[in-house]
């Protein structure tokens, strides 16, 4: 593997490895507060539709992505009112909203475009277009640096910084402020937070709102960034990987980075390396394949300890019944 | 009224159900007639539907998809006065029955020396779907076509993966496509279904070529899809729903003599073809139809002359 | 001292009472926890509340900090009627609380906890600066000291609830409420605790103490009130009323406060054990080489610290966790790891256990009773028929048991979580005694155990001993331990610090050799 | 202690929430411009109205009795098993290489070798995550997850290289011998001069299915080791103190499951399809999920929710064979189901209760 190919690969590390990043943190917001979210899937199935259809429509992108970010809220919603008004299983919760966003955005892109559940293709400013850095012609054919710059750090759309710059940030959040250390806590004993003056229900929906917005920005990234347009089913399967993305990183932010970028980057190896020949024996492109999810069970196995999940997590929070 | 039974994929798999879509419709529209449907949903829909038309009175009964080889072999036997039509089928026994193949490789070859002629690097791709039989016939019979072009040409071929996500994950394809271009890729066909969206839109975005499948797909991206492999899936069927209860049974394969495969030209790749192009194309496609030219299809032994999967 | 010279002058204008609730009300379903409950608490006083488990203690206190919403009744603060929808509220009436069950974070710091719901700003930094300087503050001026830092689920019980009432304290609290506070303690903390509610009693604060033990209500309440039932039965000064008198308003009937029992007639050696060495699940040594030896019809008693190795002997001895050393029981030797050491194989060897966590341990809370009677016994002959279990007969035993041990109410099908603590606590002792076996583990028997049920508990024990059982008991009560001990071992650090013989010895020494003062030394 | 009588609880806040799951459907319906009282009789009539329906909804209803008593019975040890997906695949390999490869004598034989196969294959896929769970604390909802993806690249490497007759189109094996042709409904219950469950796919393994319902009430309620089972869920300290090895409950636990996911692939690899194709599974093993957490994890549940959920599927299918309602609609009414029976059944019961307060209260 040559130099220009390891960029390449770690290129592509990230541009896959971005909407699980933004739903990974999805889910720590809103697993930290202790409320399990399986339904990060059909949130960024949501987003993906709305934001291309509303893109489609005014020619904005930025109508897009918030229609994308309000399609996500509204599932984030309905979870919310499932599992903490009505302290309803969140599981089953969250595979209900899979199904629903599955079937609602076909339907609706049918009644809508008529195009078979598909959105038009986005042209111009309903797309997001590649940032592109300073000097970043300029520089590129530096030796190391130069493609580094120019090819793996330059050009990917602004939710890619975006998602990037959501790590530190939610870190920050967590660890630094207030509200950070009150959803910490009612994700691991909600009557602490409960005794302690402070709203459990309230903080509970604000998590879940927040899971809901960065799942919309997945979605609008996969439909108007990555692609342009929406096609059904194309999340394909992106929400339980971060799932196992955040659970890999033990519910913390930058482990969770770490995660995405390791699981984009074994799809990465895979998808450029199908059908190695080994001396006369082809590897089957069935191994490359499933070889980001053996690699996935091989690391869990070997290096990564016992994921203990927060304590609350699951549970409605029940003073009475 | 004729009925119509789309595959898995659905109606609008942006592939063959749906240029079988496009035919019924032009039939109706044209004859103001109307047809049943159904858009599968699991396998034991397969005899369920065949036997639901042919009991409410559907005739043709049209279906699309080698997976109804099987169920089809059981119940058409059941309704003898039904007619049955299957896309992608020849080699049942069944006299009610007529099934239409296509000569994908053939279609297929076309595409492939016109990817050879328009590649400046000497490196094409081929982007497929799951990886099942079919998508091979489809990547062997272009890499065929473009070997003979250029002997020497590196062709890239990927499979996006191995459950049925594989035809809509159009983020997938986007990668497997900028993963070829870094390889030297400068022409791309795509037979994949919903992820060939991704295929063709990133190699327009980057600047490549691209070819699409099944219907014309030049239109996705005027000036940057070199051109399209067509399978006239939409003509046999309406064909078959013009031809109503008298439709002709037996097997019908349709290569590029009957021009049910070929590939597409209009004003969206216009500029992309050069007179020399379509004049070496044409001329393979002659030598084929007059026997000159053998193009193999991946089925005769399970493999591929020209490509390794 | 200045506080009577206050409370004097405060008599002559004759305050409004710092509480005063008026016919609280409050149903959880079709249970009427609290029936139409008034009471006035003075200010600058310690006020008692007694009864037995599930009278409606704990209810009543959580409506009065917004935990709870009653479904009537009214409360007034100092006099003016307040409303209470919340915690917040009943914070910014200057109500502090200490549940029961501690409401802390396991894995924050002692000072992510305190400043948790109070924090000034939106950012954390500041806000712990300025917790921390405060908690210095407290910690000087109360002697509470506990390490800012330590995360909670790293320090002992008694200093999560000295972290409890910082947290109260912090919140600038006028009114502490502290919910059964000594269950968890020391002699030594429960002391100190209740020199720090002196203080805070003589800095004009006022506060509610609920407890099950008498003693302390005698030595540190000024008023008493008792519940029965859901309802207040009675309210009266400290100073007029006797132990005697209050089990009986608490219980409806008069109590023995003190086991009857006569002299052991120890036999031959039971349980020998030697050289016992215990690792914890974090990989530090809890138990470091200890001796000990238990004979027949006889009850030793460890006391300790909790947290000083006795739960992982228990555990060792149990077959729930593994150790290096000799055991024998009745000669035999116990496989300490591996096969043969885990609960079952200690079944079979005649060991029973009652574990010092009913809830988590002892107990499946979501099994019927009828379950938990067989649980850990469940693979006996007498409980099966052919392959499957035997429910009929299991029930049968059930029932008898519950009325051998008066479990309240007698109903086999009720889950184990809606028996209160007491009646949990007698089904896991007749469960572990009625096996009748040679040697009885017995973790903290009675904590959190109303005294009716306490003296229930113990007579069952005696009542083992003297059928020439072995008793190994280990117990944070050391009332508990000098009235059913016929030997005392003190445990510190993992180390055993001495024997003691009950009549030879007194709470002073013993809570100097569980402080790791050995006796030779003092 | 209850507020609400058992049945109130068990029946009436269902059929409140079914029918608010509808009200919402119709909506959705009316939304896409269609007639939602002609919808919903056609799916009634469709799925119940006939012994064809029900041949339909019943062997639908099987496939999810096998996964939803998978999930149920790792639920019970507090194991999330995702993978009845991946167990399903790997179960109807087991059967198609028992069905293809020995030559059988009779379908009973055959039943009963290619269910040991099917559960075998099954179980063996669940080992490896119940084993790293059990050992070495991997979470098991992730192993399980990427064992359905590894799963789906054997079955393609396995049908596309391996068992594919030469030459055929259609990545699946051969057609099965005829003598391992499973009973359909038709075959038993049809007389000469009525043909009843004609055509329809319903077979004896339904029965089958019925009878793991039954064995696996039995395991959990009735035997030790369902005692065990159930004591470790609820409480690991517990099962520990009571000397229930963890490790051998998970794996057990595991086993059973993985097993039973397996064995659904005797309805519809050898009963119905009698080949293997690459989509055998069809996301059974993931509807599994919500029939296991509707049906509250308990056998009866799970065969009541497993039949709720074949009534959707038939049903459905009578609306796209005879509508150009588009299939979406009836992920969507699932969704409904799931989402008010299975989550917002608090949203019933909480006034419910408050009914049955008032009445007791009035009574009492
Ligand atoms: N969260 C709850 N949900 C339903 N019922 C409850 C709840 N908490 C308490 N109860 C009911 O209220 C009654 C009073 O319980 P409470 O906890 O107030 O008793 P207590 O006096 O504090 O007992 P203890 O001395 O054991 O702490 C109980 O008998 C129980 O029936
Ligand atoms: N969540 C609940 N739902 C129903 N009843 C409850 C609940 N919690 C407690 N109870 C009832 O409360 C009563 C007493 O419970 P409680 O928890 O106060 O017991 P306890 O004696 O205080 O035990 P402990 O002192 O160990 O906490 C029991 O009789 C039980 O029926
Ligand atoms: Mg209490
Ligand atoms: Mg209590």
């Amino acid at each position: 593997m040559d130099f220009l190919t390891i960029i390449q690969v770690l290129d592509s590390t990230v541009r896959l490895g971005t909407p699980l990043l933004l739903a990974c943190l999805a889910g720590l917001f809103s697993e930290r507060a202790g409320i399990f979210d399986i339904g990060l899937e059909g949130k960024m199935l949501a987003a993906a539709f709305f934001s291309a259809a509303v893109a489609a429509v005014s020619g904005s992108v930025w109508l897009g992505l918030l229609a994308g970010i309000a399609a996500s809220l509204v599932l984030s919603a309905l979870h919310g009112l499932a599992s903490i008004t009505f302290r309803g299983n969140q599981l089953i919760s969250g595979v209900a909203i899979n199904f629903l966003a599955a079937g609602m955005t076909v339907l609706i892109a049918q009644d809508w475009f008529g195009q078979g559940g598909r959105t038009p293709s986005l042209m111009g400013g309903g797309r997001f277009e590649p940032l592109t850095f300073p000097f970043a012609d300029a520089v590129a054919d530096v030796p190391f640096i130069g493609p580094i710059y120019s090819e793996l750090l330059s050009g990917h759309s602004i939710l890619v910084y975006v998602a990037f710059l959501a790590v530190p940030a939610t870190w920050w959040v967590l660890y630094r402020t207030r509200f950070g250390l009150r959803l910490r806590a009612v994700g691991e004993n909600p009557a602490a937070v409960d005794t302690a003056g402070v709203s459990v229900v309230g903080l509970r929906y604000a998590a879940v709102a927040i899971c809901g917005v960065l799942c919309g920005i997945a979605g609008a990234y996969l439909a108007t960034a990555l692609q342009a347009g929406f096609v059904k089913d194309m999340t394909a399967g992106r929400g339980f990987i971060a799932l196992a993305a955040l659970i890999f990183a033990k519910w913390r932010p930058w482990h969770a980075m770490w995660a995405c970028l390791l699981f984009g980057f074994l799809q990465a190896v895979a998808l450029r390396y199908q059908n190695i020949d080994l001396g006369g024996f082809v590897i089957p492109v069935q191994v490359m394949d499933a070889l980001p999810y053996i690699l996935t069970v091989v690391i869990l196995a070997g290096f990564v300890g016992k994921a203990i999940p927060p304590r609350a997590g699951g549970e409605p929070y029940v003073k009475e019944r | 009224d004729p009925a119509l039974i789309f595959d898995l994929g659905g109606k609008f798999d942006k592939s063959f159900n749906e240029a079988a879509f496009a035919g019924a419709t032009k039939w109706a529209e044209e004859t103001g007639g109307s047809f049943l449907e159904i858009e599968l949903q699991s396998e034991a829909q397969r005899e369920q539907a065949l036997r639901r038309f042919a009991e409410a009175g559907a005739n043709p009964v049209i279906t699309m998809g080698f997976a109804m080889a099987d169920p089809l072999s059981t119940v058409a036997p059941d309704y003898p006065d039904t007619k049955f039509v299957v896309i992608d089928v020849s080699w049942l026994d069944v006299p009610n029955l007529r099934q239409v193949a296509f000569a994908e490789h053939e279609g297929s070859y076309l595409v492939g020396m016109m990817a050879a002629l328009a590649s400046k690097s000497g490196t094409v791709g081929f982007v497929g779907g799951m990886d099942v039989p079919l998508i091979r016939h489809f990547g062997c019979g272009y890499a065929q076509g473009a070997k003979a072009v250029n002997p020497e040409i590196n062709i890239v071929a990927n499979m996006t993966g191995t459950t049925p996500a594989a035809w809509n994950d159009p983020v997938k394809g986007s990668e497997l496509t900028k993963a070829q271009i870094s390889q030297g890729a400068d022409v791309i066909y795509a037979a994949a279904g919903g992820t060939g969206v991704g295929v063709l839109q990133t190699a327009a975005d980057e600047g490549v070529l691209s070819i699409g499948v099944d219907s014309n797909q030049n239109h996705l991206h005027p000036g940057k899809v070199l051109t399209s492999m067509m399978k006239r899936v939409d003509v046999a069927v309406y064909d078959a729903m013009k031809a109503g209860t008298d439709v002709e049974t037996g097997v019908f394969t349709l290569g590029l003599a009957e021009n049910g495969v070929g590939y597409a030209l209009d004003e969206n790749n216009a500029e992309l073809v050069t007179d020399d192009m379509k004049a070496a194309v044409d001329e393979a496609r002659q030598q084929i139809i007059d026997g000159e030219i053998s193009v193999v299809s991946y089925y005769e032994n399970d493999t591929c002359p020209a490509l390794s999967f | 001292m200045a506080a009577d010279r206050d409370t004097g002058r405060q008599e002559a204008v004759a305050p409004p009472p710092a509480i005063e609730l008026r016919g609280i009300s409050k149903a959880f379903g079709p249970v009427q926890a609290n029936k139409d409950i008034s009471i006035r608490v003075m200010p600058g006083t310690i006020h008692g509340i007694i009864g037995e488990n599930g009278a409606g203690k704990s209810t009543l206190m959580s409506i009065l900090y917004g935990f709870y919403k009653a479904d009537k009744g009214e409360i007034f603060i100092s006099g003016e009627k307040t409303q209470i929808p919340d915690s917040q509220a009943a914070i910014a009436a200057g109500i502090g609380m200490v549940f029961q069950h501690f409401k802390l974070v396991q894995n924050f710091t002692v000072l992510e906890n305190i400043v948790l719901g109070a924090e000034d700003g939106r950012l954390l930094k500041p806000s712990l600066a300025k917790a921390r300087n405060v908690l210095i503050e407290l910690e000087t001026e109360y002697g509470l000291n506990v390490d800012p830092d330590a995360r909670i689920e790293d320090i002992g019980v008694g200093k999560q609830q000295r972290v409890e009432i910082l947290k109260a304290l912090y919140r600038q609290a006028e009114i502490l409420i502290l919910d059964e506070p000594t269950g968890v303690l020391t002699p030594a903390e429960a002391d100190q605790l209740f020199r720090i509610l002196h203080r805070l009693k003589d800095e004009g604060k006022t506060i509610i103490l609920i407890t099950h033990k008498l003693r302390e209500i005698m030595e540190a309440t000024d008023t008493v009130s008792v519940m029965r039932r859901g309802e207040m039965t009675a309210t009266v000064k400290t100073s007029e009323t006797s132990p005697e008198h209050l089990a009986e308003l608490m219980v409806g009937r008069k109590v023995l406060l003190q086991v009857d029992k006569r002299p052991a007639s120890p036999g031959k050696p039971i349980l020998e054990i030697e050289n016992l060495r215990v690792v914890d699940d974090k990989g530090v040594e809890r138990v470091k080489g200890i001796d000990l030896t238990v004979r027949a019809g006889e009850i030793l008693g460890i006391a300790g610290v909790a947290g000083n190795g006795q739960s992982e002997l228990l555990e060792v001895l149990g077959g729930m966790r593994t150790g290096v050393g000799t055991i024998r029981v009745s000669g035999a030797p116990l496989a300490l790891s591996g096969q043969g050491s885990d609960g079952q194989a200690r079944r079979d060897q005649q060991i029973a256990h009652v574990p010092e966590d009913r809830q988590s341990e002892g107990l499946i809370m979501e099994f019927h009773a009828w379950e938990n009677v067989a649980f850990g016994y469940h693979r006996d002959d007498i409980y099966r028929s052919g392959m499957l279990m035997n429910n009929a007969a299991l029930r049968a035993d059930t029932e008898a048991k519950m009325e051998r041990f008066d479990v309240r109410p007698p109903d086999p099908w009720l889950a184990a979580k809606n028996f209160s603590g007491g009646n949990q606590q007698k089904i896991v002792v007749a469960r572990e005694i009625e096996r009748n076996p040679e040697l009885l583990l017995v973790g903290q028997p009675t904590r959190g155990v109303d005294i009716g049920a306490i003296e229930f508990i113990h007579k069952q024990i005696v009542a083992l001993r003297d059928q020439g059982k072995a008793i190994l008991l280990v117990s944070v009560e050391l009332e508990e331990i000098f009235s059913l001990s016929d030997r005392i071992a003190v445990m510190f650090d993992g180390h055993i610090m001495g024997e003691r013989l009950p009549d030879q010895t007194d709470e002073k020494e013993l809570g100097l050799l569980m402080a790791g003062v050995s006796g030779e030394a003092a | 202690m209850d507020v609400m009588p058992k049945w109130a609880d068990v029946v009436l806040i269902p059929l409140i929430s079914l029918v608010l799951a509808a009200i919402l459907s119709a909506l959705v319906i009316i939304g896409i411009g269609e007639d939602p009282v002609a919808a919903v009789s056609l799916m009634v009539k469709g799925a119940l109205g006939s012994t064809y329906g029900w041949g339909y909804t019943l062997y639908y209803a099987t496939n999810f009795m096998f996964t939803g008593l998978a999930v149920s019975v790792a639920f019970h040890a507090k194991l999330f098993n995702i993978g009845g997906e991946g167990q399903a695949m790997l179960g109807g390999l087991g059967v198609a290489i028992a069905c293809l490869y020995v030559p059988w004598p009779h379908w009973t034989l055959a039943l009963i070798f290619a269910s040991v196969a099917a559960a075998l294959f099954g179980a063996a896929w669940a080992a490896i995550p119940a084993y790293l769970q059990a050992r070495r604390g991997s979470h098991i909802v992730i192993t399980t997850i990427m064992f359905n993806f590894i799963a789906a690249a054997v079955l393609n490497y396995m049908l596309v290289n391996v068992m594919r007759p030469k030459g055929a189109m259609d990545p699946a094996t051969a057609r099965f011998p005829e003598a391992v042709h499973l009973p359909s409904f038709q075959d038993m219950f049809s007389t000469a001069d009525s043909a009843l469950f004609r055509g329809a796919p319903a077979n004896i393994t339904f029965f089958v299915a019925l009878a793991a319902c039954v064995a696996v009430w039995l395991l959990i309620w009735r035997t030790r080791l369902g005692y065990e089972i159930r004591a470790y869920g609820h409480s690991e300290t517990g099962a520990l103190y009571a000397g229930i090895s963890p490790f051998r409950i998970t794996m057990i636990a595991m086993l059973i499951s993985g097993g039973l996911a397996g064995m659904m692939a005797i309805n519809n690899v050898m009963g119905e399809a009698e080949r293997l194709v690459l989509n055998a599974t069809e996301g059974a093993g993931f509807i599994g999920i919500a029939v296991a957490l509707m049906g509250r994890s308990h056998p009866f549940g799970v065969f009541l929710a497993a039949i709720l959920f074949g009534f959707l599927y038939q049903g459905g299918a009578e609306l796209a064979l005879w509508t150009s309602i588009p299939r979406e609609l009836i992920v969507v009414i699932q969704a409904l189901v799931i989402l008010f029976t299975g989550a917002l059944d608090n949203m019933v019961r909480m006034p419910l209760e408050r009914v049955f307060l008032r009445l007791r209260q009035r009574n009492g």
